[in-house]
């Protein structure tokens, strides 16, 4: 396997009105090829903050950051990824399939092949029959749906997702989760995923990294123990709450509670 | 003291002398008055005004009045300060003018709000068309100022002898460059600033008494005014509000104004009267007022006010 | 007296339909939101009938409804002339002008965040300005004829339109943006697919408040000089001649091409931002 | 703070554009003048001159281009002239204790402004009050709303004479009355609007907070609906004290030409004085600002003590 | 103990453009003094619907319900209740305490006593030294505890608390629940609470009442084994994971994924 994703001491500070604040302290970590790698911590410790560098979104004040290979923004250049917000953020004037569309037609993908990759992300996601409608029309759960869709419609072997499923019910999660596991088996792509739920965060990786703020650095990195093949119920076995408990533990160590 | 208010036509400026005189040198409190004046605009129809009784006694043009007689308005002229009129066409010699026979085919600056009637009847006695195009005029409604005479928009503008006239002249362009058209000259001069009130308030002798005291006194206010003019400026300059006005200019205005009122003691000339309702009635096709008016003036004010 | 009298009556009675309608069942139907509103405006004017008759109010001061739609209906031409010659010469043209123009600056403006944030503040306080004294001076400078109203228009309508314009190409939320830049979208795509769409409430925004703007420019302006046509002059000259019923037509068509140019800006509006949540249902 | 240099810039700019109009703006006028006064001109007599097109003017006459900054009645003023005659009427006027002067733009403002707060203090009371109205009756809102946006269409200089014969009529005296009423009559419709929308901001949750308080309907005015409305409530009265401005002076334009700002506006062009037209647009101008300003550090200064963030 | 709330046949039906909506139908609930019941649900199955039909804010269409003996709205003019929103619904023109002032003020409390009782339930939630402050100037979690201190601050022995912790991150949420426990041992008063969150409803609950849509109604009833005293680590419990189980198995059973 290859690093797809390495930072190596990487540091990122704002400049605000009340002083700099640390976003990132010297954080190193690897993500391989295929990897799921899910950030996990309190509020504000720098996992969004993580995410925008590795898109080129955001540039590092100190230390190094490769992207297959390349800088950042290079591969940001190259569309080496595709992100899925917290907010599904679908464009009210465009329906479910233009939205869709969206990257394609900035990318200059052909009209014909536009449409076969609308109606193939649409399937993958069970969106089939949406098309046309507008994302207001659709529950919050079908919105997030469709903006993973948006993000899979162009060949992008990076997935980065940023609390996806943060505004959804439990059921609901559980079901996207599931959904989302598939999709990773099926199309090998390497994904980074933010969440703050630590079920979650132990169901989808193959790696968790716990974080903690101020300055917003790296506290665990946990490989996952878990086989690839997880049913729902997996999440009530021991190994699962083993995993769960040590989260827990990592993360209330950096945690403040108000 | 009883109170008058007395409506202008436009703005405080030395066309109105003598009445602020009056006011100013308490002629008007001598015969017991508490006279008002309430200065006009672009947008004030004196006509409108006395009819909604906001005011006693108004300064209007004969024409605007009788117009407004035949609207249903019964306007009666009570006293006529003004004997002469100042209304003049003022032409650049440049644009082509020399005599009336050039109208044709030009764009001639014209004053509506119940001014244009002069106008009206004039070009319908010369026989032009007044909606533009070869044998006819192109009229333009003039606003406030002389700027289209300067600026070349149009041949001719309508100006005051008193006024308008002055300011072209102050704008830089000399006598030698103008020609001017004097509605006295073409014979269809209309009688101007008369003092107009409502029919009805005639029948009631108090009102008539005070208008007696009051058109003696303005009358008074006029003739000082004749005498001084400066003096007559500088009162009228006290009173104007806008801040405004020159004394170069008011004074000059009040030597002009003083020509137009030389020839009147007050009392309505029936000569000047017939002359005037012929010229509206000659109006062609589309005549000012269409008959003859009845009662729409009378000399019993003047007569009671002036001996 | 009589005449007031039976107004008040009819005043009372149709409040009390109105009341009645307003709080029935039927109250959400579109035939409700019409009736009530229009039963409103009829009202007005059977009040206005009644007091002018009742109290016998003299005709050259304010003249009874049933007059000037009289005055209205034998005046056709006049109306006709004049609409076209303040509306559709000089409102209208102006309102083409000064919003293109304010739409193209805009654009041009947010490209420099400098210039925008420069530039925002003076267009803001341009906007509050009373604007309609420049009138003098356009005369001045374009004529008497619709040119200059015109250009008052186009004074009057820019800044509105620009500085909401400005804002909306603002509007886009900052999560929207990093979505274009991560599929590495050039400028002219996020204006186009984002930037725009997302402005359009923004944009429809200021037009609304410069159709109305927009009027009240091009007659006001006729006042300062004008050929013998146009809504202005006409209003103008007629009250000079005490035929304040034709004033009152006049100020009819106004209310009406005002109000059906807010009307058709509404429509267009809920066309294009359909999507916005103000006109969802 | 963060603006200023930007501001400076564009404010810069645009009078760098302006001094660089004058020239074409004034040409002509300047060559009238220089040719009466004997010099000679290419080509010679102004209606000659009204084909040929202003730069070649320029370029044909160089030495006469500087006039043009120099006029008594220039058709576009330069900003110094403007700044000069704005100073005499006003500063200067002040400091030899003339400020109360009819001549003095001060005292003109000041009428302006007294009708515009009067306008202002009547159009917000009917704005407010229609907006209680349409908030808590179904019927003041399905049948007032489509009648304040048509009555914001109808042009009210048309209106202007008729209010003013009215009020006489009515024994009001003076023009300042009627003025305020056009003014008002501006001014309302953007404080309505907003507070329609301020009153309604409350939501569901925040009304239904007080009902399972049990409120009645003046606590819930109270605390609730009003306080929510006040930012809606500071941004629209920003609109509509400008709005009242533009009433005064749209109201003193044709109608007053007595005193005020609008009536040096008027009597300016009347005299063919543009530089007096020039001086009541900037002093108009500056009055908005003030006022606008005025109510914006009040906005700050209530919603600030009401908790809101600086 | 004695029924505080009871609920017979309760049926709720909302007139909507597209056709009646069956918000609650035949609902059957008794709730008695003293009792911890919450209520979990997919999303739309009358949960809110349910506690605002108890708070008075709704009218049933059919069926009974009785609030300490009284109609709801009846109880409603009594002031019976305590209702927390999901959001906290401060208002941001008011200080804290101005907050918790205000249904002291709409009910008309002397002026000392205000005083008094602001004091005692800002150290119940443990915020005392917040009284000044404005809304904005708390965390999330400080500001729902600053609204369930102004359901608290006036007598009521009922309170309802529709999702109040949904908007917070789970380490703040569970100091949360653990703080809501020892408030609702020391102060003994009836709870209805509404939540999306499996491990917060059995954590928190004597009894747990699962719902499921379309129509609304209630698809178990499950009594609490868990003891009084419970700790946060009781969380790992079989016992503990047993109930989550079967509260997994009755929301499944209700949901459609969408
Ligand atoms: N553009 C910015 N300017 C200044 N400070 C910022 C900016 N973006 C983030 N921060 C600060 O950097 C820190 C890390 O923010 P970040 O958004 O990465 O946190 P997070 O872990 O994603 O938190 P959350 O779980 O709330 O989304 C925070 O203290 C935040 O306030
Ligand atoms: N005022 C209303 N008018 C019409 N339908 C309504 C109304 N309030 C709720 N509903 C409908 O009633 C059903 C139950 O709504 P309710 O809000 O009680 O669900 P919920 O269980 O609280 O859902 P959530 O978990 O999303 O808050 C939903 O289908 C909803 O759309
Ligand atoms: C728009 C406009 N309408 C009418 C007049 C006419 N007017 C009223 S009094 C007077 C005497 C000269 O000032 C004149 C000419 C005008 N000047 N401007
Ligand atoms: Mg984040
Ligand atoms: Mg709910």
């Amino acid at each position: 396997m290859s690093a797809v994703i390495s930072a190596e001491n990487l540091s990122l500070t704002f400049q605000t009105n009340d002083g700099p604040v640390h976003a990132l302290k010297d954080v190193d970590l690897t993500i391989d090829k295929g990897d799921f790698v899910s950030f996990i911590g309190p509020s504000g410790c720098g996992k969004t903050t993580f995410l925008r560098c590795i898109a080129g979104l955001e540039t590092p004040t100190a230390g190094t950051l490769s992207v297959n290979g390349m800088a950042p923004d290079e591969a940001r250049r190259k569309r080496a990824y595709g992100y899925v917000f917290q907010s599904a953020g679908l464009y009210p004037w465009r329906t479910i399939g233009g939205n869709i569309r969206l990257p394609l037609e900035i990318m200059g993908y052909a009209k014909s092949d536009m449409v076969d990759r609308v109606q193939h992300v649409l399937k993958l996601v069970e969106l089939d029959g949406f098309e046309k409608k507008f994302p207001w029309q659709l529950s919050g759960g079908m919105q997030q749906r469709a903006s993973i869709a948006r993000a899979l419609a162009f060949d992008a072997d990076i997935l980065l997702m940023d609390e996806p499923f943060g505004a959804l019910d439990e059921i609901v999660r559980d079901h996207l989760n599931e959904q989302l596991l598939k999709l990773w088996a099926k199309t090998g792509k390497t994904v980074a995923f933010v969440t703050h739920s630590i079920p979650e965060a132990v169901y989808l990786s193959t790696k968790i990294v716990v974080m903690s703020p101020r300055p917003g650095r790296i506290s665990d990195v946990i490989d996952s123990t878990l086989p690839r093949e997880r049913p729902l119920d997996l999440r009530e076995s021991p190994e699962f709450l083993a995993l769960s408990h040590r989260v827990r533990e990592g993360l209330r160590a950096g945690h403040s509670y108000d | 003291a009883d109170d008058v208010s007395l409506q202008l036509k436009w703005v405080t400026q030395a066309q109105f002398a003598g009445y602020y005189v009056a006011l100013e040198n308490g002629f008007y409190e001598e015969e017991d008055l508490n006279v008002t004046i309430l200065p006009g605009g672009p947008d004030i129809a004196p006509t409108q005004v006395l009819a909604g009784g906001g005011a006693d006694v108004t300064v209007e043009w004969m024409p605007a009045a009788l117009a407004a007689r035949e609207k249903g308005l019964p306007m009666v002229n009570i006293a006529q300060p003004f004997k002469s009129s100042g209304m003049m066409l003022t032409c650049r010699k440049d644009a082509g003018i020399e005599t009336i026979d050039d109208f044709a085919g030009n764009t001639l600056g014209v004053w509506f709000f119940g001014n244009e009637f002069p106008f009206l009847s004039w070009m319908s006695q010369l026989g032009l068309s007044t909606d533009g195009g070869e044998s006819g005029v192109e009229v333009l409604r003039q606003g406030f100022n002389v700027d289209p005479l300067l600026n070349g928009q149009a041949a001719c503008i309508s100006t005051m002898t008193y006024n308008e006239y002055w300011q072209v002249i102050d704008a830089g362009l000399t006598p030698d460059d103008l020609v001017l058209f004097k509605y006295e000259d073409q014979g269809v001069a209309t009688l101007e600033d008369g003092l107009y009130v409502l029919e009805e308030n005639l029948a009631d002798p108090a009102f008539v008494d005070r208008m007696e005291r009051f058109v003696r006194a303005s009358m008074r206010g006029w003739k000082w005014a004749e005498e001084n003019p400066e003096d007559a400026a500088m009162i009228v300059l006290e009173y104007d509000q806008t801040g405004a006005q020159t004394e170069q200019h008011q004074i000059r205005m009040m030597g002009e104004v003083a020509k137009l009122t030389a020839g009147s003691n007050g009392s309505l000339d029936v000569a000047d009267y017939e002359r005037t309702v012929a010229s509206l009635l000659a109006g062609g096709s589309d005549p000012v007022i269409t008959e003859q008016p009845e009662g729409a003036w009378t000399h019993a004010i003047t007569d009671a006010a002036l001996n | 007296m009589t005449a007031l009298v039976l107004a008040l009556v009819f005043w009372i009675a149709a409040w009390g339909c109105n009341i009645w309608l307003a709080n029935s069942r039927w109250r959400d139907t579109r035939a409700v939101r019409i009736i009530v509103p229009v039963l409103f405006g009829v009202t007005l004017l059977v009040l206005w009938e009644g007091i002018v008759q009742g109290l016998d109010v003299s005709q050259v001061i304010l003249p009874p409804p049933s007059l000037v739609a009289q005055t209205f209906a034998t005046s056709l031409d006049i109306l006709w002339t004049d609409f076209v010659q303040t509306v559709v010469k000089g409102a209208f043209r102006g309102f083409a002008i000064g919003a293109v123009a304010a739409f193209l600056c805009a654009i041009a403006i947010d490209r420099s965040a400098f210039l925008t944030r420069g530039l925002l503040p003076i267009g803001n306080f341009l906007a509050a300005l009373p604007i309609v004294g420049v009138a003098p001076i356009m005369v001045n400078w374009f004529g008497f004829d619709w040119q200059s109203k015109a250009a008052v228009v186009v004074v009057m309508v820019f800044f509105p339109i620009l500085v909401n314009t400005v804002q909306g190409l603002k509007s886009s939320e900052a999560m929207q943006r990093d979505l274009m830049r991560t599929y590495a979208a050039s400028y002219t795509q996020t204006l186009f697919k984002l930037r725009l769409p997302a402005a359009m409430p923004f944009i429809f925004n200021g037009l609304k408040i410069a159709t109305t703007l927009a009027l009240i420019g091009a007659i006001v302006a006729e006042y300062f000089g004008s050929p013998t046509r146009g809504m202005g002059f006409r209003i103008s000259t007629a009250v000079g001649s005490l035929s304040i019923d034709l004033v009152w037509a006049e100020i009819a068509v106004a209310a009406m091409v005002g109000t059906s140019a807010y009307g058709v800006m509404a429509w267009i509006e809920r066309r294009v931002t359909f999507w916005h949540p103000s006109h969802r249902n | 703070m963060r603006n200023l240099l930007p501001i400076l810039t564009v404010l810069g700019g645009i009078l760098v554009l302006w001094y660089l109009s004058v020239a074409p703006m004034n040409i002509r006028v300047a060559l009238d003048q220089a040719e009466r006064a004997g010099a000679d001109i290419v080509p010679e007599g102004s209606v000659e001159r009204r084909a040929v097109p202003a730069w070649r003017l320029m370029a044909d006459n160089r030495d006469h281009v500087r006039a043009g900054y120099q006029l008594d009645r220039p058709r576009l003023p330069t900003p110094a002239q403007v700044g000069q005659e704005l100073w005499k009427t006003t500063g200067e006027m002040a400091l030899n204790g003339r400020a109360w002067s009819k001549r003095s733009l001060i005292y003109h403002a000041w009428i302006t402004l007294h009708s515009t707060l009067w306008g202002f203090a009547l159009g917000t009371a009917v704005g407010i009050l229609g907006a209680v109205a349409i908030v808590y009756s179904r019927v003041a809102d399905m049948s007032l709303m489509p009648w304040a946006i048509i009555s914001q269409t109808i042009p009210i200089v048309a209106l202007a004479p008729m209010i003013i014969v009215v009020s006489s009529q009515l024994g009001v005296e003076g023009r300042g009355l009627p003025k305020a009423i056009i003014s008002a009559y501006l001014c309302f419709f953007p404080v309505l609007v907003g507070m329609v929308k301020g009153l309604r901001a409350p939501e569901t949750s925040q009304l239904d907070l007080l009902k399972t308080y049990d409120a009645n309907g003046w606590q819930s005015f109270f605390k609730l609906r009003l306080p929510a409305s006040l930012p809606f409530l500071f941004t629209s009265l920003k609109v509509g004290v400008a709005a009242a401005l533009v009433g005064t002076i749209v109201g003193e334009l044709p109608t007053g030409a007595i005193s005020g700002l609008g009536a040096r506006i008027l009597i300016g062009d009347q005299f063919g004085t543009p530089l007096a037209i020039w001086s009541a647009l900037f002093a108009a101008a500056i009055l908005a600002g003030l006022l606008v300003t005025l109510l914006d550090l009040v906005q700050r200064l209530a919603l600030g003590r009401m908790g809101a963030r600086a």
